[in-house]
């Protein structure tokens, strides 16, 4: 039996539904990234697992124990709040130290031992005196996360655990917290906003929308193929071409919006007509001339350089198509380019979800 | 802050000075007559400075009575308002819009209501043959006729219910400004309700408690129209023995060692008290 | 959330709500019901039912001229003490000055003396150096006394306010009246209304300043009520403060309406 | 226009005042009067505080603080020339003249005030407080913060055996009832306790028991056979102001007949001017004429002035619990 | 003569210097971007050009006018706080149009026009009548943008003009920003914690440490050559080699902490001895086996798919390298590996800056 059981959870407020009829499972141990849009109901999610919300309908178990109605304090969940709540009249260490002293059982010794291997693990050996209010936001956000993880939990929920953190330190937290769940085994559940992190970090991502599960896939699943045209343009901001799709005795050929005629790999099973396709921006080539891949010719609207990659943005087939990727060649700003990209990196996009 | 281009005290300057000057002249100075006034000779000026006043009063066990008995019936005051007021204001503090308007206005209105008129009310509930008696009887809690009128018990009820709005008002104003989000998070953690209440609210609720009860500990040391009325001429407090030596005995001088040695005893109580929940206030 | 309050917990608080409900407004009820008595005499429960000490009040020039005095002088009250303590707590709240917890307890300091003790310094005061009471003199000890509600409540406000509105407003170009005017007084109004609210009514209700600081032709409403208790205590008292009662409930609804009670309590 | 500033008592006393003094006053000289209401301590206290530059032209005082105002020079002397109704007075209403105060336009007589309902029987003497029949329902005045509750003591004092000089007896006889007896501080507790059934006997002024009637309670006046007390109403001019004139016949009108004869009429307040005459239901509720007057005791008033503050840390300290 | 001229600013808070003798000029038109660790000075900085806090010593000029001393209300600099300091009681049109009620003399029509185009700018028509609180965060940054840029200020200063947006809109913003400042060609010093946005939007990147200027240079000058190992690190978190370096008659030579010998190119003025190399993450390849380029064997530690590239985490000479690129074969997780790079990919880098 699965270790997190979501099954048909609804929860509304007033004339607002937040989540509809959600459901998610998790095993043991497994890594759970929410992605999604702000106001989805990420949170809310989180909250549900957590028992500070009840839903309307639907249930949720934890260990194959029904807790829909259990209160927060009997669930034995742990939840790090996006906004931390960190309890400012108790120290870094008083605050990690809470959840033992709550849970009790636990001898005064062990406590602190298990309060310095957490902030040992948090990188904030030396701030345990401190309250919360002498620490930088990033150091705020690293107490909250050393708090929700001490007790070791039966489910680990973290609420954009990261998202104040300047991108070395996020980087490395990223992998403590990998390690982490490795060491500890903890099944988690993470939200965040950020694409790479929920990819980087997840054994299974789940895109939500507008209050529904729109795909859950592995990292690479959900990146390679998307599936709708959300998902597409969520993750990693793919170009959608618009094309309309012709079968001939050739095979199948399109058109984008301009008329610019594209080849097109087979596609069995799909209806002639506009359909959406993504193209990554990372499959894309720019070069000054044709190139012998699929080719189209554009004009060139804008070029930043990234740090180790450039950004181009292209007008071409009635659209912008943006490549990122190395470009050696001096390309000017507003003149004629060719864009590229193989015919199987064009991938077809469902307009919604299937519900 | 600092500001480029201007001196940056001259903004304070501007801002402080007319409340300042305001103080010293219409506060400061009427309550400095009244200390000189505690050394001055029956004679004024002419008799130089004395120490007999304060004499009179140490020598006096009546007045130091009068002085523990205000202070005690203070302090509980102010306890009672801390020990009702508290719960009240977390209800309030976690009641919907509706509930909690309503009780803003069940607090705000006593407040707002003449001292005079509102001790006429307790006149009428705690005496012989009252409200609280008849309701008392009517319960069968007691079988003859009761009244808190003329009692110490008396001078409590009637001033919790004028000094309790100072400690909701000021208690509520703390609760409002701790995230929510604290409370859930250690429910999450394990903590009942009651323990959520003991670790979070209370503690952080404590700057609002700390000048609400000493606004109710100095208003209640400091008030003589509703103990005099409730409490009655054989209970005297020291505020009513300030008032029977300035309109009955007509002897200032000692109506003003009177004063100062209740100021006195207010403020060695106050600024403890004061300095400890700044320290609290402080780590938070 | 689940199990927020304990199910026992909940039956328990409104019980107590109620207890409490009963213990702040018993007074007034009495009040309120003596004041529809038809006896001469102030009395509980009500003899009898009769608007008469209604129509005696509203057609007395003593009730209704005190009741303008009052007015006259909480309006005066506010006014002073809404500006005086408005900007010294601006200064307060949002400048590092030397001594400001000094300065601070200064302005808090007229609470814990008491207003008697006060309100015989002051009439000596006036009547040494001035001419006596007067009505000027219970306006100025009437702001001594409602000073440190109006700091209070408006540093309180002050607290939330984001430090850069002012120094954004310079950036835009905001002169030092147009920041005060559109930027930092807008930002404290909640503050302001509490504390004119409490200004008012003490000033409305006192009776210890007034007591001493008595005038000619400035006689209060609590005055007026102190002397007709004394000499003929029928129930007009209770009909004047059953009307008071009512504009206090008034205004603390108009509050409510402008501002949001929550936000200046 | 010239004014005058006076103080008067408030409620319907200060209405009566207006209606018999004060209008008419101001009618017949076109002056204008300005009234601060001030019970009489309160007065003094203000008085005080204003000492070298007084507010008042003419105060009112009841119950004999007259006396000490006189005392600190508070009040100007007046000669009995300076007043037209002069000789139409009882002697004892201008015997203060010599001393530097002002004369009793009116009087309140203190007596015993009694339930009819609870007492069908009027009592008959000071002495009556402690009998067991009133247990738990004497009702006495604070005698430190109410002139009529002081005048009330002393003269229990004085029929318990004291003197001016010691009023031993009379606290002791207060101590001895104390257990059984409510003691309130102001007049509308007198009220009330009657209104609620607690008080069936209380030693009080003559005036307020017509104020109670007038309420609809159940309440007489009676005078004991030791007899009453005056508590005097005096108009006095205040020291150090400068419109002396005007302020000197503002007094002598306030002790016209007529006006002395309102107050019996409206208050029932007892006439100090002698050629007063009163329907009988009115005389019936007062106490008039040399004969009645023959029966009411008038302390010294300089001897209380003296003595007042001993007096009130001593009976202070004798009620306090 | 420049249009922004910073001349040895200095500035103190007590004992603590938050800016040590800053220089730094800025022509017409030019978009700066401060980059820098938490608390090195990028607000301090801005705030001396605004006037909100006067420097200790140094002067600023703007537009060849020394405003070292002039009130901030009269320098015409705009100023976007990192906190918004949106008016809460105003709606955002309101707050628009703030400056130019202030500035004056222009008509109420012609206000609302540019507040209109402000708000366009922002793609924030339809929220003119909201109040601040009825935003989510991003919105109200980008109304606090759009109320910066209304009055076309001498020099705009914008605090983490972008730090709350998701990745998505963040893009948007970017080339909006970018766009604007095409348009209307403003003086622009912006701060950012973010390496990616200062590359790509500024012309000039200022990388700022502990007070001090520490490089000052184009963002692929930057980060082709950062020069120390902060700027190294900072910028794009680049590997940091220690190589003991000697010189024999074949050339150079060095070693690596474990006593790995790497072949190197050719340094000439670099003495022989301990120095520290910079070695960027994606030009460093993870292969099975030996490719031909310069290679050290290691152990694979971790694997992260990223969206696009996966990362690397290798250990070998006796540190962590990271590598991020396509790697399509299968590498198992603790497994051999051989990394590898081109010899002129390794850069010196100086310990510190030069001062
Ligand atoms: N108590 C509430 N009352 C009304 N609406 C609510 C409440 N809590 C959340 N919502 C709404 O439910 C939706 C989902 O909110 P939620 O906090 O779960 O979003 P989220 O996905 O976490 O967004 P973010 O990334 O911005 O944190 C939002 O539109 C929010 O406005
Ligand atoms: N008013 C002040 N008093 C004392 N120290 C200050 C003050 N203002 C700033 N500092 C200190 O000066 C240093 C620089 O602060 P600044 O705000 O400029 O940093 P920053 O680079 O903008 O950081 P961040 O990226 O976190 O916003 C910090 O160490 C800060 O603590
Ligand atoms: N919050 C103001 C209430 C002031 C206290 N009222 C007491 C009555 C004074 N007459
Ligand atoms: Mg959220
Ligand atoms: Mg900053």
């Amino acid at each position: 039996m699965s270790h997190l059981v979501i099954s048909a959870a609804t929860k509304t407020f007033g004339a607002f539904t937040a989540l509809h009829e959600i459901a998610l499972t998790a095993e043991r141990g497994d890594f759970v990234a929410l992605l999604g849009p702000s106001g989805c109901g990420k949170s809310t999610l989180l909250r549900i697992i957590a028992g500070l919300e009840t839903p309307d309908a639907g249930t949720i178990e934890i260990a194959g124990r029904d807790v829909t109605r259990l209160a927060p304090e009997k669930r034995n969940v742990a939840l790090m709040f996006q906004s931390y709540a960190l309890l400012p009249h108790m120290t870094v260490t008083e605050n990690v130290r809470f959840p033992l002293r709550m849970k009790g059982g636990l001898p005064r010794t062990d406590q602190d031992e298990k309060v310095e291997e957490a902030l040992g693990l948090v990188q904030l050996h030396d701030l345990g005196g401190r309250y919360p209010r002498q620490l930088s936001g990033g150091q705020q956000q690293r107490v909250a996360l050393a708090r929700a993880i001490v007790a070791e939990p039966d489910v680990l929920l973290l609420d954009e655990p990261l998202s104040n953190l300047d991108a070395r330190l996020r980087e490395d937290m990223q992998v403590e917290l990998k390690r982490l769940h490795q060491t500890l085994g903890l099944t988690t559940v993470f939200v965040t906003h950020d694409q790479t992190e929920a990819l980087a970090l997840a054994d299974t991502v789940v895109l939500m929308n507008a209050g529904r599960i729109e795909r859950k896939d592995s990292p690479e699943g959900i990146y390679r193929n998307p599936g709708t045209v959300f998902a597409a343009d969520f993750i990693g901001g793919a170009n959608i071409l618009t094309i309309t799709v012709r079968r001939s005795e050739h095979g199948w050929s399109g058109t984008l919006a301009d008329g610019t005629p594209i080849p097109l790999g087979d596609f069995s099973g799909l209806a002639p007509g506009r359909h959406r396709f993504m193209l990554r921006k990372e499959q894309v080539s720019v070069s000054p001339s044709d190139t012998g891949l699929i080719a189209i010719s554009g004009t060139l609207e804008a070029r930043n350089f990234l740090g180790g990659v450039t950004r181009s943005a292209v007008r071409a087939g009635g659209q912008q198509i943006i490549a990122v990727g190395d470009v050696t060649e001096p390309l000017a700003i507003g003149g004629e380019v060719t864009i590229g990209w193989r015919r199987e990196d064009l991938v077809p996009l469902a307009e919604t979800a299937a519900r | 802050m600092a500001r480029g281009g201007t001196a940056q005290w001259r903004e304070p300057f501007f801002l402080l000075s007319p409340g300042v000057a305001f103080l010293v002249l219409a506060f400061f100075f009427p309550a400095f007559q009244m200390l000189v006034l505690s050394f001055l000779g029956k004679g004024g000026l002419a008799d130089g400075l004395t120490l007999e006043h304060y004499r009179k009063l140490v020598a006096d066990d009546f007045y130091l009575g009068v002085a523990w008995r205000t202070f005690a019936l203070s302090i509980v005051i102010t306890a009672s308002s801390l020990v009702i007021g508290f719960p009240l204001a977390v209800i309030m503090s976690r009641a919907g819009p509706g509930v909690r308007r309503l009780l803003i206005v069940l607090i705000v209105l006593p407040l707002m209501t003449s001292v005079v008129i509102r001790t006429f009310g307790w006149l009428v509930i705690l005496g012989p043959g009252g409200g609280l008696s008849w309701a008392l009887k009517s319960l069968g809690l007691i079988d003859r006729q009761i009244s808190l009128m003329h009692t110490e018990a008396g001078i409590v009820v009637a001033m919790v219910q004028v000094l309790l709005p100072f400690l909701v008002l000021t208690t509520l104003g703390s609760l409002n400004r701790i995230p929510p989000d604290l409370d859930r998070a250690v429910r999450t953690m394990g903590a009942g309700f009651f323990r959520a209440l003991w670790h979070v609210t209370l503690p952080l609720s404590v700057p609002g408690l700390v000048s609400g009860s000493l606004l109710v500990f100095a208003l209640s040391i400091s008030s003589f129209i509703t103990p005099s009325l409730v409490g009655g001429v054989r209970l005297p407090v020291m505020a009513g023995s300030i008032y029977q030596q300035v309109t009955g005995s007509f002897d200032w001088n000692f109506a003003a060692v009177l004063s100062v040695t209740l100021l006195a005893a207010t403020l060695a109580l106050i600024v403890p008290y004061m300095m400890a929940s700044a320290r609290m206030g402080g780590r938070q | 959330m689940i199990g927020a309050v304990p199910g026992w917990v909940r039956p328990l608080a409104v019980l107590f709500v109620i207890a409490i409900a009963i213990f702040m407004l018993a007074p007034l009820v009495v009040v309120v019901a003596s004041s529809v008595s038809a006896s001469e005499f102030l009395v509980f429960p009500p003899r009898g039912l009769s608007g008469r000490w209604y129509a005696e009040v509203l057609q007395s020039d003593a009730y209704l001229s005190a009741a303008w005095t009052s007015l006259l002088l909480a309006l005066m009250t506010v006014a002073l003490s809404l500006s005086l303590g408005t900007a010294a707590a601006l200064a307060l709240a949002r400048f590092r000055i030397p001594g400001r917890a000094f300065i601070s307890s200064l302005f808090l300091s007229p609470l814990i003396l008491p207003s008697l003790i006060f309100a015989i310094g002051l009439l000596m005061v006036f009547s040494i150096y001035g001419n006596g009471p007067s009505l000027f003199g219970l306006v100025i000890g009437h702001t001594v006394i409602t000073l440190p509600y109006v700091i209070r409540t408006v540093t309180a406000s002050l607290a939330d306010m984001d430090p850069h509105l002012d120094e954004a407003a310079r950036m835009m170009g905001a002169r030092w009246w147009q920041r005060y005017f559109l930027v930092i007084l807008p930002q404290c109004r909640t503050g302001m209304a509490a504390g004119a609210f409490f200004a008012f009514n003490i000033s409305f209700d006192d009776a210890v300043v007034a007591l001493f600081m008595r005038a000619p032709d400035v006689e209060t409403l609590p005055m007026r009520i102190y002397s007709t208790l004394e000499f003929s205590p029928d129930p007009s008292v209770a009909a004047v403060s059953t009307i008071m009662i009512a504009m206090t409930a008034v205004l603390v609804l108009l509050l409510d309406r402008i501002f949001g009670l929550s936000k200046i309590m | 226009e010239e004014t005058l500033v006076i103080n008067s008592f408030g409620g319907s006393y200060e209405k009566t005042h207006r209606d018999l003094v004060i209008t008419p006053f101001e009618e017949e000289y076109g002056v204008k009067v300005k009234v601060i209401t001030a019970y009489s301590s309160d007065t003094l206290a203000q008085l005080r505080a204003q000492k070298d530059n007084p507010q008042f032209d003419v105060v009112h005082f009841s119950g004999g603080l007259e006396t000490t105002a006189a005392a600190e020079g508070l009040l100007a002397p007046i000669k009995p020339e300076e007043l037209t109704h002069y000789d139409e007075m009882y002697p004892f209403a201008v015997a203060g003249l010599d001393k530097g105060v002002g004369p009793m336009y009116s009087t309140a007589v203190i007596g015993l005030l009694y339930n009819t309902e609870a007492v069908p029987e009027a009592p008959t003497s000071w002495k009556d407080l402690a009998d067991p029949a009133y247990a738990d329902h004497v009702l006495l005045t604070d005698a430190a913060g109410n002139t009529y509750g002081m005048l009330g003591m002393l003269m229990i004092n004085k029929v318990a055996g004291g003197t001016l000089d010691d009023i031993t007896p009379g606290l002791d006889f207060i101590k001895s009832i104390l257990p059984t007896s409510t003691i309130v501080a102001k007049s509308p507790e007198i009220q009330q306790n009657f209104a609620q059934g607690n008080a069936w006997i209380a030693p009080y002024a003559q005036d307020y028991a017509y104020t109670l009637t007038k309420a609809g309670l159940p309440v007489k006046f009676t005078l004991p056979k030791e007899g009453g007390v005056i508590a005097p109403i005096t108009v006095n001019l205040v020291a150090g102001r400068p419109n002396r004139e005007l302020a000197l016949k503002f007094i002598d009108f306030s002790i016209r007949a007529e006006a002395s004869r309102g107050w019996a009429e409206a208050l029932r307040y007892s006439p100090t001017n002698r050629t007063v005459e009163l329907p009988d239901d009115v005389a019936a509720e007062v106490t008039v004429g040399e004969e009645a007057a023959a029966k009411l005791v008038t302390f010294d008033a300089e001897t209380i002035s003296k003595n007042k503050p001993e007096w009130n840390e001593a009976w202070t300290r004798a009620i306090a619990r």
